[in-house]
């Protein structure tokens, strides 16, 4: 009980994922699959916020702006500041691998005039 | 800590300049051309100072914004980065230069972007090969495969859609790699090569460990199209454009195989790799069948690069063998293979550009007349040719003969079998295309050696210099390939193998 | 293509509101030393003002505010600041991307040099990021026929 | 192919939720992750970078490199875009 | 045994191909220039070689490291008795081949001569190396330069059957390479060294279930090229390719560099003592024996003039093959002396053929009527040919099988001695009936009889080579101390004085 209440959250992240990750391969429609991309990688980005995580601690700014340096800091009052930052750049990656894979979509479709993974395979016929 | 600026210039260099491109494109577009061969000529300069650093005063250790690691990112170059850093200035060069025309005739009006994409993904790779913090890695690894992606997608008929299936499949790759980082970062929270290898082996006997590198391998694989991982990889590259897949496929496959290898023998020690799991026995079996497949798939296709493409595919296995097969000889022959086959790729592929570029037909009946038409290209080709069969002296050669002792020293005959059968079938696979290439149907023979059917039409200079630049380096480098062992790759291999 | 639609609410809120967003884009840009914020949110923001301006006016509107030509040169720009700033440390004797050594160029001491460094580089990728925002912006939303205007 | 992906995909998940096992707890304060590297972090940023915000602090300063990685990946999607679907202005 | 460091081996091997570049670039515009550099290559080679000789027969060996090509292993050129012994053959036969050829091509108008000259100088290249080589990577490599370069004179004519001929030749002799590879990593991972030794340097390392092993892909992979009785199919096959080819294949480079590469693994690698231990002598020399025997049957068969040439190829080089594996002095003497006379009087009687088919268009043994009259000479040195393979005195052939036939005596296995002379009578059987229709038979249709030869340049060659083989009958020291060099190489390897 206790082993399910502390890892629960994971696997929350790892079933989002794994739906992610069906979509990107069992899905047919191209635009599904892209979905799916996002939600996998969303996925991870929730997982890797969750390690940053500690219990009773705050955002990681200083209070009080520049005073901030007068009292002494404790690791334990402030939350994992590494795992946002590496996330704010998998944000990044991800909305620039979606908008590169909106632009292949729009050239699918201008060439074959549909999305469907079948039909574009009919037409290369 | 170094402070010479070399290691980062190497980065640096061809990152700035791909910023500018468009600035100046929009200004002379005749202008941009010349500054990526002077970027990556400047990076192939301080490729090869840093390798004669290293080998003159060890692995060198750079500290970016000046915080030393694990708070900060560093690079750090020891002899295998040199070598494959290298390897990666250099081909990408050889291939800029090589493909000018083929830019200028299939993509005319997008030059400037294509030149900053090709300039992007040379950086994303070297970023990828001279880093030693896991989390740059992955961010330089999306620069590459986003301007591969783009790159590859422009081609002809069909590159579009072989071009979604390779991002659908690459991102995948990069989110397992990603995924496998966040395990390590949990259990160790650190996310520096040098520092995990210190952290992990009190773990090695936590799941969380495991899982990570299995999803390692799988996401590595994916990028460096292991055999059952290859689908995206044959359209992909018979799509593309002869400019990109010359780019492409010699130095994509080759970046994730070091990748491989830094992970395998690096952050993870091998005492994991070989003993704990049985991963380095399951790669090496993954390893023959790729070979087998890549060649037998090969013998089916009629189009040429398509054919390339799976024979790429068995040249990927051969490298894993050799990381597989986790002996000195073994590695040795691995690392140099990486060496080999991205020459051997980028001669074979410049060629295929010039075939193209000459308007002659990709289909490999049709080859016929080519000798008289462009020899000297063809004589590249051969050369080419016999080195992937592994004809002494070219550097083919020398590799399978590592890996050969590699099967033989681990007592895995088979393999060495199986090696040799391979190269048996790229004779098939080539010499297939050489009588194509070289003899006239027999109508033609003895009326005196005079044709007036094809006149001679050979290549621009443009292209005929980096082919017969690779085809020298093919021959050259087999009997240097002692010399290469014996300075550079001897200490690349790990020590406690 | 469709024409855009001539919406007077749209086009004075629209009017009305740009402004504001992007003076806020830019305090969130200058703000993230001590608030959540920096160059990516504050140049989203940015961007997305534009983008309101090309769904209220069209998209011909937005590109004499601000042509490809522009926009391309600011996607560069930013970059060359950032990693300009990174060769600065570097001719200043410094590894790639230390700011503390910009104290030489600033009257500053080296620890404040740093947070001058940060907030330059903050500048730089705001500007990449909101060029580029407009960029795909335009690209994708008009298929690349930009004379066409929207869908 | 629907059914070898569901396999595939199940088969991945449950190797993802083996793997979970040995991980920390929720919110746990002495999580490796809390107590190797990151301290640093927190407790120098402000003297070291003078900057309160330590995710900027360490976005822009002690990772910065990372930061200008992703920088250019945004770029190299721009650039993806316009290589791909802008047309010529006839 | 003292060594003396010289750059000359590597100038013998260099010239003929520096020779084959400036034939490419000379090429069929200016086909007497072209022509010039062949006959002045053969020439300087064989100078170069016999300036050799002297050093030789001091009983000093002449030593040439190049650079390292793995650890260990070195690019070195070592020039012993045995080695010079081959190599004087090879050049002296070069020179007749190549005025010879050139009367033959031009005699013919065949197509693409300057292919055919580059490959032929190409392949002298490999077959010095072959004799030259130091160790077995060195000698591999020349071993397939030689195979490599043999193909397109294989496939010349480029009509379909020779196309296939090519391919076959190619299929056998890259199987064969590939087990030679095997082995040879194999040697390498026992012993650390490839560098022969007189008597071999295997002993003592591996268990004898790997010895043989070892012992059987060896001589399976040498046999391949030196036509073994099993395969030996290739051979016949290739008879398509043109006259001079097939002398050089048969008497010279190709199939004598098999046979000289089993004896360097028989005597050189494993040695005589080995070999005694293990017994394998016994089996190499029955299965040797039974080559001789079947094809000299087989040759009978043959109606076509150059297939039963080269069934009686098969025959000598296995009476060769037995004669080393015999491990007794005159035996091994015998053996190598017979390499030097078999190829003069085997590529005599190729000259013939090939001087019929220039003239006549004959190509088999039944249309031969009347033929001896129409060109005396020729027939006549055939006669001398024949008679010589069939070891009649005083003839060179005569020396070689009595020195054979003492060396079976003197290992006690009378068997042998009955093959030897079993295998004369065959000799005689398939060549008699030639000589007979060529004299004494009336021409079927009148007209061309009267004196009508052939042209100088092939006429000369031939006639000199017979004589040579007279000579070489009587005193077999005269010009080259054929059998003084013999005789060293047999005691150098016995340890003998």
């Amino acid at each position: 009980m206790e082993f399910i209440l502390t890892k629960y959250h994971y696997w929350i992240y790892i079933v989002l994922m794994m739906i992610g990750f069906y979509a990107m391969i069992g899905k047919r429609n191209l635009v599904k699959k892209i979905v799916g991309m996002n939600i996998f990688q969303t996925a991870i980005i929730l997982y890797f916020i969750s390690t940053g995580a500690k219990r009773g601690a705050t955002i990681p700014i200083v209070e009080h702006g520049q005073g901030g340096a007068m009292h002494a800091i404790h690791a334990v009052h402030y939350v994992n500041p590494l795992p946002h930052v590496l996330m704010l750049t998998a944000i990044v990656v991800m909305v620039s691998t979606f908008g590169v894979a909106l632009a292949l979509i729009i050239m699918l479709y201008r060439r074959y005039k549909t999305l469907e993974e079948d039909e574009i395979l009919e037409l290369r016929k | 800590m170094t402070t010479s600026p070399f290691p980062i210039l190497i980065i640096v260099v061809p990152l700035i300049s791909a910023f500018l491109v468009p600035v100046i494109g929009w200004w002379r577009k005749g202008l941009c051309y010349p500054l990526v061969i002077g970027a990556l000529s400047l990076s192939v300069f301080s490729s090869i100072f840093i390798l004669r650093m290293v080998m003159g005063q060890g692995t060198i250790h750079y500290y970016l914004g000046n915080w030393a690691p694990p708070w900060g990112i560093e690079y750090v170059i020891d002899h295998l980065n040199a070598f494959v850093a290298i390897i990666v200035s250099v081909i990408s060069l050889i291939i800029a230069i090589g493909s000018k025309r083929n830019v200028e005739q299939e993509l005319p009006e997008k030059i400037v972007y294509f030149y900053c994409l090709f300039l992007l993904h040379v950086t994303g790779l070297l970023g990828i090969v001279v880093t030693g913090d896991m989390f740059n890695l992955y961010v330089f690894l999306e620069i590459a495969s986003l301007a591969g992606y783009a790159l590859i997608a422009i081609g002809e008929d069909g590159a579009p859609f072989a071009s979604f299936n390779y991002m659908i499949y690459g991102t995948i790759g990069a989110c397992f790699y990603l995924l496998s980082v966040g395990y390590l970062y949990v259990v160790t929270g650190s996310l520096n090569m040098g520092d995990l290898s210190q952290i992990l082996p009190d773990l090695y006997h936590s799941k969380v460990v495991l899982m990570a590198f299995a999803f390692f391998i799988v996401g590595v694989g994916l990028k460096m199209a292991l055999f059952p991982l290859h689908v995206w990889l044959p359209d992909a590259y018979t799509y593309a454009p002869s400019a990109v897949t010359a780019l492409v496929a010699p130095l994509m496959t080759k970046v994730g195989a070091y990748v491989m290898i830094r992970i395998v023998f690096t952050v993870f020690k091998p005492y994991f790799s070989l003993e704990l799991i049985p991963a380095t026995a399951i790669l090496s079996w993954v390893a023959i069948v790729a070979i087998l497949f890549g060649c037998i798939l090969a013998l089916g296709q009629t189009d040429l690069k398509r054919m390339l493409a799976y024979v790429l595919i068995a040249e990927v296995g051969y490298i894993t063998l050799g990381v597989g097969l986790a002996n000195r000889a073994g590695l040795t022959g691995a690392i140099l293979h990486i060496l080999n086959d991205a020459l051997m790729m980028a001669g074979l592929f410049l060629v295929v550009g010039a075939i193209v570029y000459k308007g002659g037909l990709r289909n490999i009946h049709q080859l016929r007349w080519l000798h008289r038409k462009m020899p000297i290209t063809m004589a590249a080709f051969t050369v080419t040719a016999l080195s992937v069969i592994g004809i002494p002296p070219t550097c083919g050669f020398f590799s399978k003969w590592y890996l050969v002792l590699g099967a033989i020293n681990a007592n895995r005959w088979l393999f060495a079998a199986i090696l040799l059968i391979s190269s048996l079938l790229n004779a098939i696979l080539f010499f297939r295309v050489i009588e194509n290439v070289y003899f006239e149907p027999a109508r033609y023979a003895h009326n005196g050696g005079i044709h007036e059917e094809t006149s001679r039409d050979e290549a621009p200079l443009s292209m005929l210099i980096p082919i017969l630049v690779v085809a020298a380096g093919i021959l050259s480098l087999g009997i240097l390939s002692g010399e290469i062992v014996s300075n550079i790759i001897r200490f690349a291999v790990p020590g406690d193998l | 293509m469709i024409s855009h639609l001539e919406d007077v609410i749209v086009q004075t809120v629209g009017r009305i509101l740009i402004p504001f967003i992007q003076v806020y884009g830019l305090y969130v840009i200058t703000h993230g030393h001590h608030s959540p914020g920096g160059g990516f949110q504050g140049g989203v923001i940015l961007g997305a003002s534009f983008i309101l301006l090309c769904v209220a006016y069209d998209i011909n509107e937005a590109k004499r505010r601000m042509t490809e030509k522009v926009d391309t040169v600011f996607c560069s720009l930013g970059l060359i600041i950032y990693s300009g700033i990174g060769v600065i440390c570097l001719v200043l004797g410094g590894s790639y991307l230390n700011y503390s050594k910009l104290y030489r160029i600033l009257p500053v001491n080296p620890i404040d040099a740093r947070s001058m460094g940060i907030l330059g580089i903050e500048i730089g990728v705001g500007i990449t990021v909101m060029a580029v925002m407009i960029s795909i912006f335009l690209d994708l939303a008009s298929r690349g026929e930009h004379e066409e205007g929207l869908e | 192919m629907k059914l070898l992906a569901l396999l595939a995909v199940c088969a991945t998940g449950v190797l993802l939720i083996y793997g979970t096992v040995d991980m920390p707890d929720w919110g746990d304060p002495h999580a490796p992750a809390s107590i190797h590297v990151s301290p640093r972090y927190i407790e120098k940023a402000m003297e070291e970078t003078a900057v309160p915000n330590m995710v900027t602090s360490v976005l822009a300063d002690y990772r910065g490199y990372d930061t200008l990685g992703e920088t250019a990946v945004i770029f190299t999607a721009a650039m993806a875009c316009i290589l791909l679907i802008r047309r010529r202005r006839k | 045994m003292e060594v003396v460091p010289s750059i000359r081996p590597l100038l013998a091997i260099a010239v003929s191909a520096l020779a084959a570049f400036l034939i490419l670039l000379t090429g069929e515009r200016r086909r007497n220039m072209r022509e010039l550099w062949t006959i002045l290559a053969s020439l300087t080679k064989f100078s170069i070689v016999a300036s050799m000789i002297p050093t030789l027969l001091a009983g000093k060996v002449i030593e040439c490291t190049i650079i390292s090509l793995s650890p260990g292993i070195a690019l070195q050129f070592r020039v012993d008795a045995f080695g010079i012994f081959f190599a004087t053959l090879a050049s002296v036969l070069w020179i007749a081949t190549s005025i010879y050829s050139i009367g033959y091509m031009r005699g013919l108008k065949a197509h693409a001569q300057t292919r055919y000259f580059f490959c032929f100088a190409f392949a002298l290249n490999g077959a010095l190396g072959v004799a030259f080589a130091g160790n077995l990577l060195t000698l591999f490599i020349f071993y397939e330069i030689l195979t490599i370069a043999t193909f397109p004179l294989v496939a010349h004519k480029e009509t379909p059957e020779a196309i296939r001929g090519g391919r076959k030749y190619l299929a056998y002799l890259l199987t064969g390479a590939a087990l030679v590879f095997f082995s040879m990593g194999l040697t390498y991972h026992l012993t650390g060294t490839l560098d022969f030794v007189g008597g071999g340097f295997l002993r003592g390392h591996g268990s004898n279930s790997i010895l043989r092993l070892l012992f059987a892909t060896f001589i399976l992979g040498f046999g391949t090229k030196a036509a073994l009785m099993p395969i030996h199919e290739w051979l016949p096959t290739a008879m398509v390719a043109p006259t001079p080819v097939s002398a050089l294949l048969h008497a010279v480079a190709v199939v004598k560099a098999g046979v000289f590469c089993v004896l360097r693994v028989v005597l050189y690698v494993f040695g005589p003592q080995l070999l005694s231990d293990l017994n394998l002598w016994l089996i190499l020399a029955y299965f040797a024996a039974f080559t001789v025997i079947v094809s000299g049957m087989l040759a009978l068969a043959q109606d076509n003039l150059k297939r039963r040439l080269a069934f009686s190829t098969i025959n000598n080089l296995a009476i060769i093959i037995m004669g080393a594996a015999l491990l007794s002095p005159s035996a091994i003497t015998g053996g190598i002396f017979h390499i030097a006379g078999h190829g003069f009087m085997k590529i005599t009687l190729f000259f013939v053929a090939g001087a019929i088919s220039v003239k006549t268009h004959k190509e088999n043994v039944s249309e031969l009527d009347g033929i001896g009259r129409m060109m005396p000479l020729t027939m006549g040195s055939f006669a001398i040919g024949a008679m010589g393979i069939a070891g009649t005195p005083p003839l060179v052939g005569f020396i070689s099988k009595w020195y054979l036939c003492l060396g079976s005596l003197e290992a006690k296995e009378i068997v042998f001695l009955f093959v030897l002379l079993t295998s004369a009578l065959l000799d005689i059987a398939y060549f008699f009936p030639i000589i007979y229709r060529s004299f004494f038979n009336r021409p079927k249709e009148q007209g061309n009889s009267g004196f009508n030869e052939a042209s100088m340049l092939m006429v000369i060659p031939l006639t000199v080579c017979a004589i040579i083989s007279i000579i070489l009958g009587i005193a077999p020291d005269a010009f080259f101390h054929f059998f003084q060099v013999a005789t060293l190489a047999a005691k150098s390897i016995l340890g003998i004085g």
